[in-house]
């Protein structure tokens, strides 16, 4: 799949380097008058942006009302940690990092309104934001139309690419091939039960997982069922699932089908630790609602878990639960999210400029080696190279990591011969 | 019971009718006849039957079985609308009228003319329209008050706005559902004076307790009881009626 | 006792005032940005001012409107994408030339009921005949029957609920729940830059002082009347020889197609159409746009949605939590308060208070009328 | 469809999935009985009534929170105080709402829809304010979960029968208060003839308040029971609502006999059309179904024929 690799990264010697770095958001800098040069504002700043001599504004832009305010709050959160954390440790090109936060409101139409407001009244450098497809599909002509920059965290259904947009989570084949090669192998499964939540993530995912089942692995699918967002009766899948006895089930149902789906299965009978799950879409976020009794045992691909063993994560977690609270957990999106303003800051830096285009044109190979998950970078597709980790539930609602990919997963948005 | 046959000579023949709400029957196997400008005053104690009659005459409510014949047509199988149009008017025994609107409207809009929706839409209030209203109005004594809302009329004039409502449509059957009910006495005589001359040319159908009134005004008298024909016939064949004497008008 | 066809003289002036705020205050006042929202805001007031006549005139709540907002909008929507999915646009695309969703969802050619919206006449005429039809059908079998009030306005729920089920579920060939974005172009004109934005906005606008003479024209009709007094008493209508179903059905037909047109500019203004305004929310919400302006008045209603949109607007950018208890707030006091909206308050309040006014001014009310009329209007 | 499978898994699947249509009627029953109490008794739409049982559902989250804390030894008791509380808090809240709001609009029903539905975005917001945005889980005590083996093939999950259960004890006690006790018959007058009620020595505004209360406690132990298998967020309660009114007005608005079969009927349809299809268009055609049969029979499956 990564034919291109960085085995160099994991030498010993850059290990320790990297440790050094994961110290620097967690550490107050140097005041910003130790930055001797700050480049004039006329210099960085060609297209009329809202960067002063001595701030930079971007947008933060989620929902913080409407039944997604579940899922998006960790994200909120987490770009105003990293935001702060550069700020904390000398800005962006000498400027502090100011945001205006616009509420998407669970409402795509609003999500589009908000990111005009942000580029065009604002006139924001870049936005961090959006968090499903539809928000993502209703701003993607926005930004492009006015020439913005948006960072999305989410992992996705790839089909897309932009050169407005960084997308700092998986695209699909990135999250889910790694998984299915790894679950083929270790329990020897052949037979697939995919259940999903209706819409366009779900269908394309299981559409990839499919392909690959068929194609790859040689198995077979032996049930797809889609339920419509907010379903809470599984019960009728449940009895398919115990008549065709998958080796797997594999599942990407979100938000608050979850709870429901996991309780059934569990009083169901159908025991996690016997029957091989693995979720793609459930993270330590949605675990804590769903309660870690009713999914230990099943399996979750993502690239990130907040009990991750690295040096970058082990000061993340702490920063964020000052900043939020003890009992805050941090799920894969939600670290995602924590990369793009560093992503951006990193990129803005490389360019010397906060101009988006040439913002667009400098990002491919930007790397950030504070990344909480370990190191990433931007490939030419504005994606980004990263692991694909299988975590197993536990019942404090915290993954164990159980496999990781040896080398950085090549993210591929038109994978072909999957569509 | 003779469904099918028809009686050309009355006006309306009903035949056989019955209606029952969930077993229980208001109105039944009941069967009378209304002749050609005929007053036929319908009397009885409270529950029996009288404003079921009125309300399944006019489709109000549908006859479980049995028929109504008005002028030939049979109407348990027509819509209200459809029996209004064929010359079946009715007065409610509380006024039904359109507060919000006033008097002049609420005359207009009983007149027989763009019923239909488009004929609504389209409807111009021209001299002919004008005419028959100030005519009506004059008639209901409210000639000054054409422009007033109708909730500012005393509970009086607004039975007669209804029954001026009626009267524009010019029905062949008209049905009153007491109409003098709550009017004061000379509210009363007027109303009196009103009916008898709005009655010409036409039948009539009362539902009334005011025995005096009824005297005053009933071709034929027609008594129910308990969802059926108790007696038939005069004023005064009915007053001596033994029956009718104990269940009635004994009390 | 006026007898013009559309209007009487306060109402023109009240509409000559919403013409000039629209057409001449809007556009000097805000940017661009602003006045794009102003035309998003108005195509709700369609729904609105269809709900004057359906719900304030003939009593009939429904709780479904965005299904007809969503049809109008559909069908303007699938145009759009049809020609922005064009073979040069989506070569990138396994199978060239139909929309993206459609090649994400292994559709590989353009379905047959799709193949239509090629020609703007046709897409014109389904945006006012589809919804019609659908108004027409769930008008016939509720109102023949006698069913109204609650009873009809959980039904028009549920319809909205099916819809957007529907819609979600079928998303090779709606969309799904992300819906038609990357509207681009109306026959080779962009919709997408500032002057075609502004372009749109005054259509739009025009557009619907069209719809709001209709609704004068409805209202001012012998229907309109009959409508209030179906309202009050409607066996009494029944019984003056009317078919109380079919005025209602009108009435029905009319607001859906209104609303209709207003997702049709949706469309085009916005330039996306999703399932999320199909659904029951947004019904509601179009429901609370009418009662706020006043359910009686067709201006009230276009005030109502412009002054709760902004509210929405200003109010979720400054306190995003207040929001909620805002418009809920909004929502009882409406009811419990002032059930006929801001139309009432003016009615009540505000226009005696003018009256004398004018009338201590000028003796004369003759020779005010004209004269104040374009001296009245408020200069810019 | 059935081609891949034996007879005896063909004999235990139907057997399980009519259980799972049980378990999705036990949700509607508990859904519709207090909406039904509610709408049909006194005219009122309360559209709020998904909030009610969410705040049954946070009340059972707390309980549970504080046996955990300070009575852990206990815990597998606190569900049967849990919905106690829920009742009550539900219940509290109900007749709050009926004296602050409800009561005001008894003659314009179709406006305490929308003043219910402002209700419900300010309740939404609260519990977003009060309890956060994301969904909170419910630990279930042990004994509650697993499941049942009848045969080899054949299992029934605990929580369902338990829920099963309660929808039968609920309905048992509804139908008491309503149709057998002396309140009941109180509450039935007042449908019938406020005035006459009234003048007869019934106060009727009490009487308003606590059918309120009663129809939203009824919610309350709803959410409550839902904890065990749905999950509880601020938004949740306005998924139910279009179904719960769908039962109730399907059953005839007026019966509780009706809003039974009503549920019987949806949602055997519903399980059944799940397993030859996807759940989207299962619902689709349950929803199109019940819409269609009530454009035919406006007055709903059990309806009493009265002379209006």
């Amino acid at each position: 799949m990564s034919d291109e690799t960085n085995k160099g990264l994991l030498s010993p010697l850059r290990r320790k380097l990297l440790m050094g770095m994961a110290a620097v958001p967690a550490i107050t800098m140097l005041p910003r008058n130790s930055f001797a040069q700050t480049p004039a504002t006329s210099a960085v700043n060609t297209t009329g942006l809202a960067v002063t001599d001595t701030e930079v504004t971007v947008g933060i832009l989620h929902s913080a009302t409407g039944t997604m305010a579940i899922s998006e709050t960790g994200s909120i959160e987490a770009e105003k940690l990293a935001i702060e954390q550069i700020n904390a440790a000398g800005g962006v090109l000498g400027r502090k990092i100011k945001f205006i936060q616009e509420d998407g409101a669970s409402d795509w139409p609003t999500f589009a309104e908000k990111a005009k407001k942000l580029l065009v009244n604002d006139k924001v450098a870049a936005i961090m934001g959006c968090w499903t497809s539809a928000s993502r599909k209703a701003v993607l002509p926005v930004v492009e139309q006015y020439n913005g920059m948006l960072y999305y965290p989410t992992f996705y259904e790839g089909l897309e690419q932009s050169k407005n947009v960084i997308y700092t989570g998986q695209e699909a084949t990135q999250q889910i091939l790694a998984g299915l090669n790894w679950i083929a192998k270790e329990k020897g499964a052949k037979t697939f039960f995919f259940i999903g939540s209706d819409y366009i993530w779900p269908r394309t995912s299981n559409k990839i997982a499919r392909k690959h089942v068929e194609n790859v692995l040689k198995g077979k699918v032996v049930g797809e069922e889609y339920y419509p967002l907010g379903n809470t009766q599984f019960n009728s899948v449940i009895n398919k699932i115990k008549l065709t006895k998958p080796d797997v089930i594999f599942t990407d149902v979100v938000g608050g089908s979850n709870v429901a789906f996991y309780k059934q299965l569990k009083a169901a009978g159908i025991d996690l630790a016997k029957q091989p799950l693995l979720t793609i879409s459930v993270t330590e976020d949605e675990i804590d609602g769903i309660g870690g009794e009713n999914i230990a045992g099943a399996y979750a691909c993502m690239k990130y878990f907040q009990s991750l063993d690295n040096p970058n994560n082990k000061a993340f977690v702490p920063a964020f639960k000052k900043m939020w609270g003890e009992k805050t957990v941090i799920g894969d999106v939600t670290q995602a999210a924590y990369l793009g303003p560093w992503l951006w800051k990193l990129t803005v830096e490389k360019a010397g400029s906060f101009d988006v285009d040439k913002i667009a044109a400098a990002s491919p190979g930007v790397e950030f080696k504070g990344a909480p998950e370990g190191y990433v970078r931007i490939h030419e597709n504005h994606h980004l190279w990263s692991k694909t980790r299988v975590g197993r539930a536990k019942l404090d609602g915290q993954f164990e990591l159980i496999y990781e990919t040896a080398d950085l997963v090549e993210p591929d948005p038109f994978p072909k011969g999957y569509q | 019971m003779l469904i099918g046959h028809q009686p050309k000579e009355f006006l309306l023949a009903v035949e056989g009718l019955t209606v029952s709400f969930d077993g229980f029957k208001a109105v039944n196997d009941l069967s009378f006849y209304v002749d050609e400008n005929e007053i036929r005053v319908i009397i009885g104690p409270n529950g029996a039957g009288k404003t079921t009659v009125l309300d399944l005459i006019c489709g109000k409510t549908k006859a479980t079985s049995g028929s109504i014949q008005f002028r030939g047509k049979e109407l348990t199988r027509m819509r209200e609308n459809e029996i209004v149009k064929t010359g079946v008017g009715r007065k409610f025994q509380n006024p039904s009228i359109y507060d919000d609107l006033t008097v002049f409207e609420n005359l207009e809009i009983s007149y027989p003319r763009g019923r239909s929706v488009f004929g609504a839409l389209t409807f111009t209030r021209d001299a002919a329209v004008r005419d028959r209203v100030h005519e009506v109005a004059e008639m209901i004594f409210l000639k000054d008050k054409l422009n007033m809302s109708a909730d500012l009329l005393s509970h009086g004039q607004k039975q007669w706005l209804e029954i001026g409502m009626l009267l524009i449509q010019d029905p062949d059957l008209l049905m009153l559902d007491e109409p003098v009910a709550g009017m004061s006495v000379s509210e009363r005589a007027k109303t009196a004076e009103l009916l008898n001359r709005i009655i010409k040319n036409r039948s009539v159908l009362v539902i009334e307790h005011d025995m005096k009134f009824v005297e005053d005004i009933a071709h034929k008298v027609t008594v129910l009881h308990q969802g059926q024909i108790l007696s038939e016939g005069t004023m005064e064949k009915v007053q001596n009626d033994p029956k009718v004497i104990e269940v009635y008008l004994g009390h | 006792m006026t007898d013009n066809r559309f209007v009487n003289r306060s109402e023109l002036i009240g509409i000559l005032v919403l013409a000039v705020f629209l057409v001449v205050v809007l556009p000097l006042t805000l940017d661009v940005f602003r006045l794009n929202l102003v035309a998003k805001y108005l195509t709700y007031a369609f729904v609105a001012l269809g709900l004057v006549i359906c719900w304030g005139y003939g009593g009939i709540l429904s709780l479904g409107q965005g299904v007809f907002f969503g049809l109008g909008g559909y069908c303007m929507a699938m145009f759009l994408k049809l020609e922005a999915s064009s073979v040069e646009n989506t070569k990138i695309q396994s199978t060239p030339g139909i929309p993206d969703f459609m090649d994400w969802n292994q559709i590989t050619a353009l379905p047959f009921f799709w193949k239509p919206f090629h020609s703007l006449t046709f897409t014109i005429a389904a945006i006012i005949l589809v919804p019609g039809i659908f108004a027409l059908i769930i008008g016939t079998a509720m109102f023949k029957r006698r069913v109204g009030g609650t009873y009809f306005a959980i039904i028009t729920q549920a319809v909205a609920a099916i819809l957007t089920i529907l819609i979600v579920g079928q998303q090779g060939y709606t969309g799904g729940i992300n819906g038609m974005t990357d509207l681009r172009t109306l026959k080779g004109w962009d919709i997408r830059p500032d002057h075609a934005k502004i372009v749109l906005y005054f259509f739009e606008v025009g557009c619907l002082f069209v719809c709001i003479m209709i609704a004068q024209f409805v209202r001012h009709s012998k229907l309109g009347r009959i409508l209030v007094a179906m309202r009050e008493k409607e066996d009494r209508v029944r019984f003056s020889g009317y078919s109380v179903a079919n005025f209602k059905i009108f009435a029905f037909c009319i607001a859906a197609v209104f609303a209709a047109i207003g997702g049709a500019m949706f469309a085009l203004n916005v330039g996306f159409m999703s399932p999320s305004f199909v659904g029951i929310v947004p019904s509601i919400e179009m429901v609370i746009y009418t009662a706020v302006g006043g359910r009686l008045s067709i201006l009230g209603a276009i005030y109502g949605t412009l002054l709760v949109n902004f509210a929405k607007t200003s109010l979720s950018e400054t306190f995003p939590e207040l929001w909620l208890f805002g418009l809920g707030g909004l929502f009882i006091a409406v009811v419990l308060a002032f059930p006929n909206g801001l139309a009432g308050i003016w009615g009540d309040y505000v226009q005696p208070r003018i009256d004398r006014l004018i009338v201590s001014r000028k003796p004369k009310p003759e020779g005010w009328t004209d004269s104040s009329v374009a001296d009245g209007a408020p200069a810019e | 469809m059935f081609g891949d499978y034996s007879l005896g898994d063909l004999g235990s699947i139907f057997v399980m999935q009519g259980f799972a249509g049980l378990i999705l009627f036990s949700v509607y029953v508990l859904m519709a009985l207090g909406l039904a109490i509610i709408f049909g008794q006194m005219g009122v739409i309360n559209m709020a009534h998904g909030e009610f049982m969410i705040l049954g559902a946070y009340v059972t989250w707390m309980t549970s929170n504080l046996f955990q804390t300070y009575m852990p030894g206990l815990f597998g008791g606190y569900f049967f105080l849990a919905m106690i509380l829920a009742f009550l808090a539900s219940g509290a809240l109900g007749m709050l709402v009926e004296w602050a709001l409800i009561r005001h609009l008894y003659k314009r029903p179709l406006d305490t829809l929308l003043a219910t539905w402002g209700l419900s975005l300010m309740l939404q917001q609260a519990y977003r304010s009060v309890f956060g945005a994301r969904e909170v889980g419910v630990e279930l005590p042990q004994w509650m979960l697993g499941s049942l083996q009848v045969t080899s093939s054949i299992e029934v999950p605990i929580n369902g029968v338990f829920v099963m259960g309660l929808t039968v004890l609920i309905t048992i006690a509804v139908a008491y208060v309503m149709f057998k006790s002396r309140w009941g018959r109180q509450v039935r007058a007042v449908v019938q003839n406020r005035i006459m009620a009234g003048a007869v020595g019934i106060n009727t505004e009490k009487v308003d308040r606590y059918t309120f209360g009663l129809g939203c406690g009824i919610a309350g132990v709803a959410g409550s029971a839902f904890t065990m298998i749905g999950s509880t967020g601020p938004t949740s309660g306005q998924l139910y609502i279009v179904d719960t009114f769908l039962v109730v007005v399907f059953g005839g608005a007026a019966s509780l006999l009706g809003t039974i079969a009503s549920a019987f009927s949806i949602s055997q349809t519903q399980s059944t059309l799940e397993f030859f299809m996807s759940g989207s268009m299962a619902k689709v055609l349950t929803l199109l179904a019940v819409v269609g049969i009530l454009m035919l029979r406006p007055q709903g499956l059990f309806a009493l024929k009265v002379r209006k």
